[in-house]
Formats: C-alpha cells, sequence, structure tokens
C-alpha cells in the first residue's frame, strides 16, 4: 500500500484516520448542541470550577507538535488519549434518555478510530505488550453533573481531535 | 461536591410560589466576602437571591419565586468567578395542577378483540406529566363488594382509552369500573360505572344485498324493492333486532324507518316507495331483548324501483 | 395410552422410503385374532400393513411408503372395532430436501440505520422449515483468524436479509460474514465474505438544485445551465467524488456523462448545451479514494437552456 513520504504510515490508513475524526467532531457537535437546547449548558468556560471540583483528566499530545514530531510517540498519545476519552463517556451513562443514542454512537465511532490506530502500531511493532487502561473514571454524582460533565469532555475531545486531524493531514500530505 | 441546589418542592401549583436554595462549599473555591452568588432562570438572569456565609464557611443563597408560572423551566445556581458566571448546579422547576376529575367515562365491548375498551374525557391541561390507569374489578349486584380484582389497564401514552382483554373478563357478570388520574399534585378519580360486558356490546353493522331478479325471485313491483341481509359474522350467536332507513337519492326527504326486523332475512319486500325513483338505503342492529348498543349504520346501498 | 405409533424419522427426503409402527396395549380393548389394525394417510386407508401378535399380548402393524412423496401428511393408526374404525394414535410425516448452499450473499452499510444489511438468495424450495442464519466474525487481514465474535443475526420469519446493529461493527476492520442454512435433513454454508463495513458504504443520492440569478449570480449563458449540490447530511464526514448525467427531455439521445465533481459545489456552470432547450439532470456520488458504493441517482431535476 502507498505510503505517505512524510511518514511511513499507509495513506489509506490516514484517509480512514481522517475520515473517522471528521465523523467523531460531527458526533460531538450533535451532543453540544443538543446540551445546549434542551439544558442551556451551552459554553464550556461556564463550568470550570465544576470541573475542577470533578478532577477531568486531560490528554496530552506533546509528541505530535509539529516542531518535534515523533511518529510512534505520537500514535501511542493518540491511541492513550482516545482510550481517555472513551473511559469518560462511559462515565456519562445515564446523561439522559435524549442524548443516549447520540452519547453510544460517539463512543462506538471514538472506540473504532482507537483500534484502527492500536492495530496500526501492532503491524508497525510499536505496539507495548498491552492495551493502556482508561484510568479511574471521574463519579458524577448528579444528573446535572453528568450533563455538565457531558459538556466539559466533549470539549475537551472536540480540542484533542482539532490537533489530531493537523497531524493526520500533515502526515497524509502526499 | 462544588455547590448544590436544594427544593423543597420541585413541582407547584401553577401561581403558587416555589424557594430554592443554593449551599457552595469551600472546597469548590476561595469563598471570599465579594463572593457572590446568582440564579438564573432559564438563560435570565435573576434578581432577589437573599445570601449568606454559614458559621461552617459555606456560602448559600435562598430564592423565592412568589407566583411561579412557568409550567417548566431550568433553574441554574451561579457563581461570579473571574470575569464571568460559573454554574455550579441546576434544578428543573415545575408548576401545573392536580388532576381534576376523568368523565364521560364509556365502556364497548368489542366482539372483533374480544376486549372491553373504556374511554374518557381528562379534563384540562394539568401541564404536568398526568397518569391515567382504567381500574376494575369483578362484582355482583350492582357492584357494592368487590369479588374478584382485575388487574390495572394501563392506557398507552398519552392515550384517553383502554382495552381490558377477554382474559380478565366474565362477559355476562357485573363489573365496577373506574379511571384514576395521578400527577405529582394529587390523585382523581372518576365515578364508578357498574355493567355487564355484554350488555355493552358493540355489533359491526349488518350486510345488504339488492336481490336480483332470477327463476326464484320475482321482479319487484313498481314503487318496491327486494332486499336480503345479514348480520355480522361474530355475532351470529346473538340474539338481535335491526332497523332499516330508506331515503330518496334526490330532494330532501328524510329518512324513512322501518324497525323490529329480524337479524337475518334471505328475501325481503320494501313497498310502498315511489315507482322508478334511486334510493339509498341503510340497516344496523342491536343485541335484543337483552340490552346492548345499536351498530353503526352499514354501508349505503343504493338501489332503484322498478317503473310502473 | 390405548395405542401409539412409533417412527424412526418423521422427515426423509422427499422420494425416500418411510416407515411407521403401531403398537396397541391390551389395556386398550380386548384384542382378539380377528382384530385389524388399519392405517389411513390424510384421509385415505392404506393398504400393507404387516401385523403380527406379540407375546406380551400386544398387537403390531408396520407400514413402508417406499416412495413417500408427500411434503407434509398425516399418518393415523386405526382400529377395526365394532362395524367402524377407531383412530388410536397420530403421527405426522414431512418430505423434502436439505438445504442447498445459499448463494449471492452481498452486504451493504446503511448510515441512516447503522447497521451493515446483508441480503442472500435461498436456493430452491426444501418444502421444509428453513431456518437462515447470518453470522460473522471480525478479523485482522484477509479474515482467516478470528479475532471477536459477533452474534448471530437470525432474519425475520421467511426474510432472506439480516441487518447486523452498529454496536456489533467495527466500521474500519476487516470481517468475515456468511450465511448458514439449516433444516431436519441438513445444514449448508454460504461462501464467506471478507469485508469492511465502511468500505461497502451505501450513500444516499446528493441533492441537486438549480441556482436562480440573483445580484451575486449572473443569469446563465445560452446553452449553459448553473447548478448547485450538497451531498447527503450523514456523510459530510466523508470524502467523496460525484458525477451529473444529462439528456434533452426531448429526443432518444442518451444521457451524457460529467465525471469526478466535488462532493459540493455552490455554483456549477454546465455549458455545451443546446440553448433553450430544457434537460434533465441527475447526480450522484461514492466515498473516494476510499472505497464504496454508488449512491442511486438523485430525483431529476428539469431545467431549460438560455435563449440564444
Amino acid at each position: 500500500t502507498a505510503l505517505s513520504p512524510a511518514s511511513s504510515l499507509p495513506r489509506s490508513f490516514l484517509l480512514k484516520c481522517l475520515e473517522q475524526v471528521r465523523k467523531i467532531q460531527a458526533d460531538g457537535a450533535e451532543l453540544q448542541e443538543r446540551l445546549c437546547a434542551t439544558h442551556k449548558l451551552c459554553h464550556p468556560q461556564e463550568l470550570v470550577l465544576l470541573g475542577h471540583s470533578l478532577g477531568l483528566p486531560q490528554a496530552s499530545l506533546s509528541s505530535c507538535s509539529s516542531q518535534a514530531l515523533q511518529l510512534t510517540g505520537c500514535l501511542s498519545q493518540l491511541h492513550g488519549g482516545l482510550v481517555l476519552y472513551r473511559g469518560l463517556l462511559q462515565a456519562l451513562a445515564g446523561i439522559s434518555p435524549e442524548l443516549a443514542p447520540t452519547l453510544d454512537i460517539l463512543q462506538l465511532d471514538v472506540t473504532d478510530l482507537a483500534t484502527n490506530i492500536w492495530l496500526q502500531m501492532e503491524d508497525l511493532r510499536s505496539a507495548p505488550a498491552s492495551q493502556p487502561t482508561p484510568g479511574t473514571a471521574p463519579t458524577f454524582a448528579s444528573a446535572f453533573q453528568r450533563r455538565a460533565g457531558g459538556v466539559l469532555v466533549v470539549s475537551k475531545l472536540q480540542s484533542f481531535l482539532e490537533l489530531a486531524y493537523r497531524v493526520l493531514r500533515y502526515l497524509a500530505e502526499p | 461536591e462544588c455547590g448544590y441546589i436544594s427544593l423543597p418542592a420541585p413541582i407547584v401549583r401553577l401561581g403558587d410560589p416555589i424557594t430554592a436554595s443554593c449551599i457552595i462549599n469551600q472546597n469548590c473555591t476561595k469563598l471570599g466576602p465579594e463572593s457572590q452568588i446568582r440564579w438564573k432562570l432559564e438563560t435570565e438572569l435573576q434578581p432577589g437571591g437573599r445570601q449568606q456565609h454559614l458559621p461552617n464557611g459555606t456560602l448559600q443563597s435562598t430564592i423565592t419565586f412568589p407566583h411561579f408560572n412557568h409550567s417548566r423551566a431550568l433553574l441554574s445556581c451561579c457563581l461570579h468567578w473571574g470575569n464571568g458566571l460559573q454554574i455550579l448546579d441546576q434544578a428543573e422547576l415545575q408548576a401545573g395542577y392536580p388532576p381534576t376529575t376523568p368523565h364521560n367515562l364509556s365502556c364497548l365491548l368489542n366482539l372483533t378483540t374480544n376486549s372491553l375498551m373504556c374511554q374518557w374525557e381528562p379534563g384540562p391541561n394539568t401541564h404536568l406529566s398526568t397518569h391515567f390507569t382504567l381500574k376494575s374489578f369483578k362484582s355482583r349486584g350492582s357492584c357494592q363488594t368487590q369479588e374478584d380484582s382485575i388487574p390495572d389497564c394501563v392506557p398507552e401514552d398519552g392515550q384517553k382509552h383502554c382495552s381490558i382483554p377477554r382474559k380478565h373478563l366474565q362477559l355476562y357478570q357485573n363489573m365496577s369500573i373506574w379511571v384514576q388520574a395521578k400527577n405529582a399534585l394529587g390523585t382523581s378519580t372518576s365515578s364508578k360505572l357498574c355493567l355487564v360486558p355484554m350488555d355493552v356490546v358493540k355489533l359491526e353493522p349488518p350486510t345488504l344485498w339488492a336481490l336480483e331478479p332470477s327463476p326464484e325471485v320475482a321482479p319487484a313491483q313498481p314503487g318496491c324493492l327486494r332486499l336480503h341481509w345479514e348480520t355480522w359474522k361474530p355475532s351470529l350467536h346473538i340474539e338481535q333486532k335491526c332497523e332499516l332507513r330508506h331515503q330518496p337519492q334526490r330532494g330532501e326527504s328524510s329518512w324513512n324507518l322501518v324497525g323490529a326486523l329480524p337479524s337475518r332475512s334471505l328475501q325481503y319486500e320494501l313497498c310502498g316507495l315511489l315507482p322508478s325513483t334511486a334510493y339509498t338505503l341503510q340497516m344496523r342492529c342491536t343485541r335484543w331483548p337483552l340490552p346492548g348498543h345499536w351498530s353503526d349504520w352499514s354501508p349505503r346501498l343504493e338501489l332503484t324501483t322498478a317503473q310502473r
């Protein structure tokens, strides 16, 4: 399969990842729209204090920065970040009956992308012996906290995906 | 928890007062004298929260809406922080009315579905989620005493009718039936019906045909029509009487009624009509002499009487 | 029990022999030498039952149908008694064929229902109740090894398609899929597909509009049309290429094709057409450069080119 010059990654793998990232961004945007419309939770900046008390972790993509791109480290951080966000999304279960279907699809799409990257890491022999565990998920004490947590988690996920998209686009450049 | 709203009653009568408190813990953020709790209803900032610093270091604000007239609104407890507001908790406030008494309860025994279908009028909108349940029990005599219980019949969401399946019915025994309406603000019960399912049977209309002239059947006289009819098949075991109504298709004359007809007739001659005139005929039947409801009128049969 | 039929195999291949025995106990009736067991197939008395009195006093008859060619028939064991026949037991005999290999298995990923819909052709009627099951597993590479299992997909009765829900799918990984057909006479399995769900995505057609002249949009040149289109919303995240086909409404000219168009265009001018002529236009799209199926053609758009 044709390799992208900027990396030793198959072009079809990168095109698939880009498609999946766009899908997850669309899923995330839909969830944000519904949280705003139904529950008036429209701005993550209004939930910073709550976020501190919930202790929501953040995923780093330091190995993917354009100045110091380190491919295997970047793939591993991409995969680790997706596993982290999948765990956070799972902790939102019971957010509300109307939002549940959108949340389910978002989780499935994030899982698919994480698996796609993991299998590519295995093909590159750069995958660690075992998959990273998502770590302890925050506990949401009320329906409000699950919804507010949903706004915070999805907004962090969107920022993470923005970075990921840029890296994948760079790697896929012919 | 950073902060939480506590509500003595999240659901009140429309127009009644509603009070909410918000308590913010120290571990949420450094609470200074300048810390300010603000309330939002949906997206509107609300004046009038009474704030106090409690001995244990927590900050509490209480707000009262004297005449709450939203059927549903989202209340947010916020805190001034940096140059913006932080939302710390939300609660859904609701207001409405307790259910009024369901009325016009009526039931029909449907022989096709073999079930007793009861319907009622719910009364004015309560603005609250109100659940209706059709309750009943088997009885003797005039429904004073309960013999056997019958499971509650829960209508599909928002429906104002419910069907009690055949297996819960004794078709020829009295049963007491009523509707209960329930929401967060109360419960109300309709007046009770006492009925025998079979006595509220509603039949499907009979089938009415013209009798075509044939070797056995001489053509009708001028001003007469030859008909035959059959009652609805699932009701063949029920003794019935039927009614026939007819009117000329043209003009404004009202229906003419021919009553007390048998439930089945192989050959019937209807006379006293105008010759060579187009008539519309319909038939309906009811259980008789035992009680029952009249069926709807059968589909229209259009026939023209013979010339003189 | 008075008497009972025993059948080594109640279901055989059509045309094969089938044998049945009937054993009648003494406690059923006083069995004398003249007692006679008779067999009926449906309602027809059957000759040829071999009868014997067993040492323990029971009476047994065995009958064989050398070439049984009813797909389904009722066999009755009867006894002459008084001046008639008494039916003592019945058994249902069936005959048919083992299932042939299901073929033409194909699958499409439906983005509306988010499920993988597979359909197949069952092959000739087996005359027996035959159950089809869509089986699959997740795999890597070319589906040689099974990674994760996927629950069987059981179609609704008689249906020749089944949809695997999104939660059992990994849209970007290989999976092996096949159909198993099973009835009383055997099992058969289709050839296996190895596919990536996303690579068999079938998109809904794009939406094609005429671009109305406006201050920003100059009217089209003679022999040209101004269009714009948008792909189906749920596929916005998928890179696609599209095709436009057009033909004059009158006359017999075939379709003209304009290929490799982008999946979205705010303003497109199609030229090289006959002036003041009514044209029919349609568009379809497919996932590209990644694999996928062409959508159906969009509904027809009818436009007329400007005069010279």
